[in-house]
């Protein structure tokens, strides 16, 4: 270590014990006298919370009395206060980057019991920090403008709440829907629990606010196809996909559909499940939004086969609005933060073949059964099972691909209460007897307890016990021509045999099946249960470790309609924050290339994914555009003449660091 | 022993008792298959029920020593057809990797008896050899005959497909209907593949064992079938010996085959009669002469 | 200078631990490290991690000079290929690595002292796993600790200076 | 003797090449002549050993040391030289980085010596005779020196003030460092003689190399036709001139063959051999393990590739568990 090198060093070193955190398992004193040994060091302190106002004011203190000019705090993982203690250099006049963070608690206290090899290992990190603050350089942070334009992905209740929310601030909003209307997986609900408002009435009004809101640009039928750029500007190019219909010239008289060459409805009905069906040209639902027909292409003969007499055409002459010669479009667009809102999918029960789902015509998931019960459903309301009967017993199996080893270990949060209210509705319909198959009621949350006693007393058989599985084989003439749950009712400890005419699997609700692509497409990272990852589960459970980039709804995990409300809504408020704020901050990390040392040989220039590194033809050199750059350091490990930099993370910075936790081998 | 057979045998108690006829089918199948296959020598009690259920460390020692006996052949792949031994020879295997009080008494038991340390020794089932080594596609290619219009129900019996895995799905098996239909078997649906055939029940609480064994045969024929074909040798004896008193007290004119899968896929390998066991049958005599023997005549080759 | 203790279970025994330097990439690693600790999931005290933005940062000369330095083993970090925070570091990574094992087994150092390891962010558990996986590995490989060793190769030239100017006085007279 | 500055060559464990490429000054030798006294040269002319010891320390100007250091007379010789020379430097690659003779710290000195006198092809000695460090014979002892366990560079043994790299360094660059060395100004202390931007900064074939280059094979360069204009990268042929100093005037590109690394690393690269690794696998096209590894055959000896000239002063410095 070379004094020389960066003027007359003087090191302040701070131990936090984060009360009894890191001091019952580290030796916070021995620590802090052990650095006050080390080269360089001027103070050496150990103190209760660090990242308390009187902790920071001993850094500022130390600064402004002592002449500090570098700092080392060990304490919890720079992710959590590395910006806390720069924050305190920086009011006392020293550059923020002077401050290197020592990780004791995350890497140390919290994973050793060993009081003694816990306390070996900070002094080792201590030295390496020591060590390397000598070679810290004052930085700059950078700041990037923020494009006020906000893009939200998914039109889920999510996705609808947040746009709108965003665009009442007054921000211009993008919302991209997969499906030819918005209004995701609560548009299918019939009522919601516990308060049993139907789900309709309280979802339309809001997808025809998004429709009518002029800082909305809606693209349904449409898909984000490929993403760049960072926080403050990212480019995003959404594919728009041939509705053979233009939307502007679509009035949704429907007359089409009347005319279409296929008298009968034929095709299955995406909305309603496959309990219902629909012709080749179609709307989803009544309320779709926008409310505009879709032409099915794998359906429509005319886009099969070219040879249609057209009769949707001639319905719509007048308007000329549809088209089979629409080409799918492409939209590039730049926006400063994304909210990602994509929602879930029910887990498939043929998963789990012992409940017989796919080969029972009488087994439905509750999605089908949500279709069954709602007055504009397939049946209009009516619950009739598939061979036409109004069912006489229903039985509703819990934690279908839910709290299992075998398919997802989570719980699905949401089937216990949907099938309070299926049961609910059912009872109310049919006069059925029902049975709820469960392993434990969940039912936490505002009037939900209340809700689930509400059925108990309708009468509604509660059976605790993981169903085995549902057959057709019939032990006696009372079981005959009927499905049989079978099941170890725990509470009584008998294995019973239930006889019923309908089963409902209350499946459990999983990731989108291109999650992980999504996931890669937006740069953020997905928990073990492939949902995406939040930054905190705590504390930002809403913005991803990806700056400018939020997740809302359920694919961040399950849950209901108000939880989903509240994440979106707070998503939209840190995607405003963030516009208001018109610029974010990056970490001064970038690489650059030291000119004179520079040899031309452009290994560097591929290896860039951001095409940061350019080759300088007439310098014969290589150029790092530090905007661009993201700071991952790979063009500087690759550089064979060690002639690229990459501030806070230099070769001399890294190599005092391995000597320092090394110093004792 | 020469190391050159592939396949070690280890018969278990039945298959020299009341399962004779599983090991003449399975040793026919296997020849016609020209699978190399020798019994294990010296082989004793798997070590199943009452052992296991008694004394785990006692039952894995009994299934140790045939594991060792095994190894020191050199030959890799156990073959229990017996589901009671195959699972009990799996067991033991797993008892004594996961519970080192327990390997610690094999290991001593073993150097007692001057034989070899347990090592990998692969305990396999029928159903898995020729559904994984010999292949569907294989056997369908290899069917010189088969049984037009006969439609059976695979029944597998509580053990071989737990908890282990490894012989079929255990919540859905389908390996045995996939290896029927490609020898030409029509296979019926059969929901109760895997339930209690009635086991030792038959010979202690006789009532409970013959109405466990009833419900399997009626179930069997509601779904229109008119044998069952199995892999364990007690399931194939219960199903097999109790039709007539089943008859009497039910009234129900059950008469069924109970086949093992090796006789059905030796006999469409071209195998004989008698030496497939097939003569051997208690029930659903009839309907066996009728396919393998009285029709010789116009067996339908392919 | 004196060895230590560093494990849990050696803690009073003077017996050679095994020390271990991570390269932990921020995004995943890192921060699968940070959810080790939130959810206390234990392991071994040989490691001594270093934070790097990507494990595409960590120069072949890092792990040498670990080694160099007294290292008995180096673990790099990353994203799962395909999840890298900056597109393809990782898959650099990979291939600086592959090389690397080449190089270091012509120069003797066995192939479980470096060891690369995809973890993503949301796997403390692996974290853990791995890194008790490789003391353990490293722990029976023995020692490493180059910088003990060359001090041992240098011991030859100790005396020399001395000896040879002593020589040379003596030739003199 | 003159007033003129005295200076001194000698060679430890090398080639010869350095020594001949002093001579390769040509006609500028006698300037050189001119200017200075040489007063020890073994390779020349007629000084002994003991006509330097009997010199004061530091009456040397400058010394120029070539060859590793492999045996207990160069490090007797690199002390002596040292305590009697104002300036000591390291001559050539063998002595800044310790050369092609340092490849053979993936040996140890057992296996160097059973090769070299019992097991060589064109060895003949039935009796296994060795050469011992001490022999007597008729009542006087015979001396050898001590055949150490490692090769080293120069200033692995004393400290060194300056370099001259190369495999040899060029006439060009020697003269160079004589007249900085009269001048008088002299560069800061352990400063390489040679600029210190990487080779591929004066290669000619600096054009031909693509901005996009993906390594897809590894070739040698005798199985391949070498096209004389292209970048050797380029055609799949490892060229240690991305990591490699430049000052020579990419001589052996000149001459069609790829660079291998004899001037060294920068000084900003600890390891020569890990900075081209780095720079090479990371332009590998390929992703998946099976893929890279089997680019990665086409190196078929990385360490005698990629520390040809530097292993001494590479980080592991040999092979360690020899």
């Amino acid at each position: 270590m070379s004094e020389q090198r960066n003027g007359h060093v003087r090191i302040g070193v701070y131990i936090c014990h984060c009360g009894a955190n890191i001091a019952d398992t580290v030796d916070v004193k021995a620590v802090a006298e052990y650095a006050a040994t080390l080269p360089g060091v001027v103070i050496s302190r150990e103190y209760k919370y660090m990242c308390s106002d009187p902790g920071q004011e001993l850094i500022q203190k130390d600064i402004e009395e002592h002449a500090i000019n570098r700092v080392v705090v060990a304490a919890c993982s720079p992710t959590l206060h590395e910006n806390t203690f720069r924050g305190a250099a920086e009011r006392a006049g020293l550059n923020p980057f002077f401050v290197q963070m020592v990780n004791i608690r995350e890497h140390d206290s919290w994973v050793h019991s060993d009081r003694e090899a816990a306390t070996v290992k900070a002094k080792d990190l201590v030295r390496a920090a020591v060590m390397r603050v000598y070679f810290h350089k004052p930085l700059e942070k950078r700041r990037v403008p923020i494009h006020p334009e906000v893009l939200v992905v998914g039109g889920g209740i999510a996705g609808i709440h947040a746009a709108l929310t965003v665009a009442n601030s007054g921000k211009r909003v993008y919302l991209v829907e997969r499906e030819p209307t918005i209004g995701g997986h609560m548009a299918q609900y019939d009522k919601t629990f516990p308060t049993l408002d139907c789900a309709a009435c309280i979802l339309t009004p809001k997808m025809s606010a998004v429709r009518a809101h002029p800082n909305i640009t809606l693209w349904t039928y449409s898909e984000v196809v490929s993403v760049d750029g960072s926080v403050g500007d990212y480019k995003v190019v959404v594919k728009r996909k041939p509705r053979y219909v233009h939307e502007d010239l679509c009035v949704g008289c429907l007359q089409c559909i009347e005319t279409c060459v296929y008298k009968d409805s034929k095709f299955d009905d995406e909305f309603n499940l496959g309990l219902s069906k629909r012709k080749p040209i179609y709307i989803p639902f009544a309320q779709a939004t926008p409310k505009v027909v879709v032409i099915d292409p794998d359906a429509c003969i005319q886009l099969k086969t070219g040879k249609c007499k057209k009769s949707c055409m001639e319905a719509c002459v007048e308007r000329g609005a549809i088209d089979f010669a629409q080409k799918e479009t492409y939209e590039e667009i730049h926006v400063g933060s994304i909210i990602i809102a994509t929602g879930f999918q029910t887990f498939d029960p043929r998963r789990m073949p012992q409940y017989g789902y796919g080969k029972y015509p009488n087994v439905y998931n509750t999605l089908e059964v949500e279709r069954l019960v709602n007055a504009s459903g397939p049946t209009s309301g009516q619950v009739i099972t598939r061979d036409g009967r109004v069912p006489k017993s229903v039985g509703i199996v819990l934690c279908v691909g839910s709290r299992d080893e075998n398919t997802n270990r989570w719980c699905s949060r949401v089937c216990c209460m949907t099938s309070l209210k299926l049961a609910h509705l059912i009872k109310e319909h049919t006069g059925a007897e029902v049975y709820i198959f469960y392993i434990d009621m969940r039912a936490a949350g505002k009037g939900y307890e209340e809700f689930y006693q509400r059925v108990l007393n309708e009468g509604v058989h509660f059976i605790r016990g993981r169903v085995a599985e549902i057959t057709d084989w019939a032990l006696d003439p009372s079981e005959a021509g009927k499905l049989v749950a079978r099941v170890e009712d725990t509470n009584t400890g008998f294995v019973r045999r239930i006889p019923l005419d309908m089963v409902v699997l209350a499946v459990g609700l999983e990731p989108q099946p291109d999650a992980h692509e999504v996931q890669r497409m937006f740069g953020i990272s997905c928990s073990l249960d492939g949902f995406f990852l939040e930054k905190h589960p705590k504390l930002a459970p809403a913005p991803t470790y990806t700056d400018g980039i939020f997740i809302a709804g359920l694919c961040h995990g399950p849950k209901d309609i108000p939880d989903t409300v509240m994440q979106a809504g707070y998503a939209a408020a840190e995607a405003i924050a963030l516009a208001d704020t018109g610029f974010f901050e990056l970490e001064p990390n970038t690489a650059y290339v030291v000119e004179e040392e520079c040899s031309g040989c452009k290994t560097c220039v591929p290896l860039c994914p951001y095409q940061a590194v350019t080759f300088n033809e007439e310098k014969q050199k290589a150029f790092i555009n530090e905007v661009l750059c993201k700071g991952c350091g790979t063009c500087v490990a690759a550089c064979p003449s060690g002639s690229i930099k990459q501030n806070l993370f230099e070769d001399e910075e890294i190599y005092s660091e391995i000597e320092g936790v090394l110093a004792y081998a | 022993m020469e190391p050159s057979a592939k396949y070690l045998y280890y018969p278990g108690c039945s298959l020299k008792g009341t399962g004779i006829a599983y090991e003449e089918s399975l040793l026919t199948t296997f020849r016609l298959l020209e699978l190399p296959i020798k019994e294990l020598p010296d082989w004793n009690c798997c070590g199943a029920t009452n052992y296991m259920s008694v004394s785990e460390t006692s039952a894995t020692l009994l299934a140790a020593r045939n594991l060792a006996l095994a190894r020191q052949t050199g030959s890799r792949d156990l073959l229990a057809p017996c589901n009671a031994c195959y699972l009990t020879l799996r067991k033991s295997q797993e008892l004594v990797a996961h519970y080192p009080k327990i390997a610690h008494e094999v290991e001593q038991f073993l150097e007692q008896a001057g034989l070899p340390r347990l090592d990998s020794v692969r305990v396999r089932h029928v159903l898995e050899v020729l559904y994984t080594d010999v292949g569907v596609e294989r056997l369908r290619e290899l069917t010189v005959r088969r049984l037009q219009g006969v439609r059976m129900a695979s029944y597998y019996g509580c053990q071989a497909v737990r908890p282990y895995g490894e012989v079929d799905d255990p919540h859905e098996p389908t390996r045995m209907d996939q290896i029927l239909k490609a020898v030409g078997v029509d296979v019926v649906e059969y929901n109760l593949k895997t339930k209690c055939c009635g086991g030792a029940l038959t010979g202690t609480i006789h009532d409970v064992g013959v109405r466990l064994n009833y419900i399997l045969l009626k179930e069997a024929m509601r779904q229109g079938a008119q044998a069952i074909v199995t892999i364990c040798p007690l399931c194939q004896f219960n199903l097999d010996a109790y039709q007539a008193e089943i008859r009497k007290q039910t009234g129900e004119p059950i008469d069924m085959p109970i086949f093992y899968l090796t006789q059905i896929v030796g006999w469409a390998l071209g195998g004989d009669v008698r030496e497939l066991g097939l003569h051997r049958a208690i029930s659903g005599k009839k309907l066996i002469e009728q396919w393998f023997t009285v029709k010789k005549e116009a067996e339908t080759y392919v | 200078m004196e060895d230590r203790p560093v494990s849990d279970k050696l803690s009073t025994s003077v017996q050679w631990e095994p020390i271990i330097v991570a390269f932990f990439c921020n995004w995943c690693t890192y921060t699968a490290a940070d959810l080790a600790g939130v959810a206390r999931m234990g392991y071994d005290p040989n490691v001594r991690v270093i934070r790097v933005m990507c494990s595409g940062r960590v120069d072949p000369q890092f792990v040498l000079d670990a080694f160099a330095h007294g290292a008995d083993g180096v673990l790099i970090g990353g994203c799962h290929p395909g999840d890298c925070h900056y597109v393809e570091g990782n898959y650099k990574t990979l291939r600086r690595y592959h090389l690397l094992r080449r190089l270091l087994r012509d120069l003797g150092i066995e192939e479980q002292r470096l060891r690369l390891e995809w973890i993503a962010a949301s796997e403390g558990e692996k974290v853990s796993k791995t890194i008790n996986e490789m003391v353990e590995q490293v722990r029976a490989l023995g020692p490493l600790r180059l910088s003990r060793r060359f001090k041992e190769w240098d011991a030859e030239l100790a005396s020399l200076e001395a000896e040879a100017q002593s020589e040379e006085v003596v030739a003199h007279v | 003797m003159s007033d003129k500055p005295k200076i001194a060559f000698y060679w430890c464990a090398s080639c010869g090449g350095c020594e001949e490429s002093i001579v390769d000054l040509a006609e500028d030798i006698l300037e050189v002549a001119q200017a200075v006294d040489i007063v020890f040269w073994p390779v020349a002319m007629d000084f002994k050993r003991k006509d330097v010891e009997a010199m004061p320390d530091g009456a040397i100007l400058a010394t120029l040391v070539n060859g590793s250091i492999r045996t207990s007379e160069q490090e007797e010789m690199a002390h002596l030289l040292r305590r009697k020379s104002q300036i000591l430097i390291a001559y050539g690659s063998c002595a800044h980085t310790g050369g092609v003779p340092s490849l053979a710290n993936q040996f140890t000195r057992e296996e160097i010596l059973r090769y070299v006198y019992e097991e060589a092809p064109s060895v003949v000695n039935e009796n296994r005779v060795r050469p011992q460090p001490r022999h007597g014979h008729n009542g006087t002892a015979v001396t050898l020196p001590e055949f150490r366990g490692l090769v080293r560079s120069l200033d692995q043994v004393v400290e060194v003030d300056y370099y001259l790299p190369g495999c040899p360094p060029t006439p060009k660059l020697l003269k160079q460092a004589v007249l900085t060395l009269l001048s008088g100004n002299l560069p800061p202390k352990g400063t390489v003689l040679a600029p210190d931007t990487a080779q591929c900064d004066q290669c000619p074939r600096k054009e031909t190399k693509p901005v996009d280059l993906k390594i897809t094979e590894f070739k040698r360069p005798h199985w391949t036709q070498i096209d004389p204009e292209k970048c050797f990268l380029a055609q799949g042929i490892i060229c240690m001139g991305p990591a490699t100093r430049s000052g020579c005037e990419a001589q052996c590109i000149r001459g069609n063959m790829p660079c291998t690394g004899c001037f060294g690393p920068t000084t900003r690269v600890r390891d020569q051999g890990a900075k081209i690794l780095s720079a090479l696998a990371s332009s590998v096209n390929a992703r998946e393990p099976e893929d890279i590894e089997k680019i990665m055959d086409g190196i078929v000896d990385p360490v005698g590739t990629f520390y040809r000239y530097s292993l001494a002063k590479s980080l592991l410095r040999a092979k360690v568990t020899r």
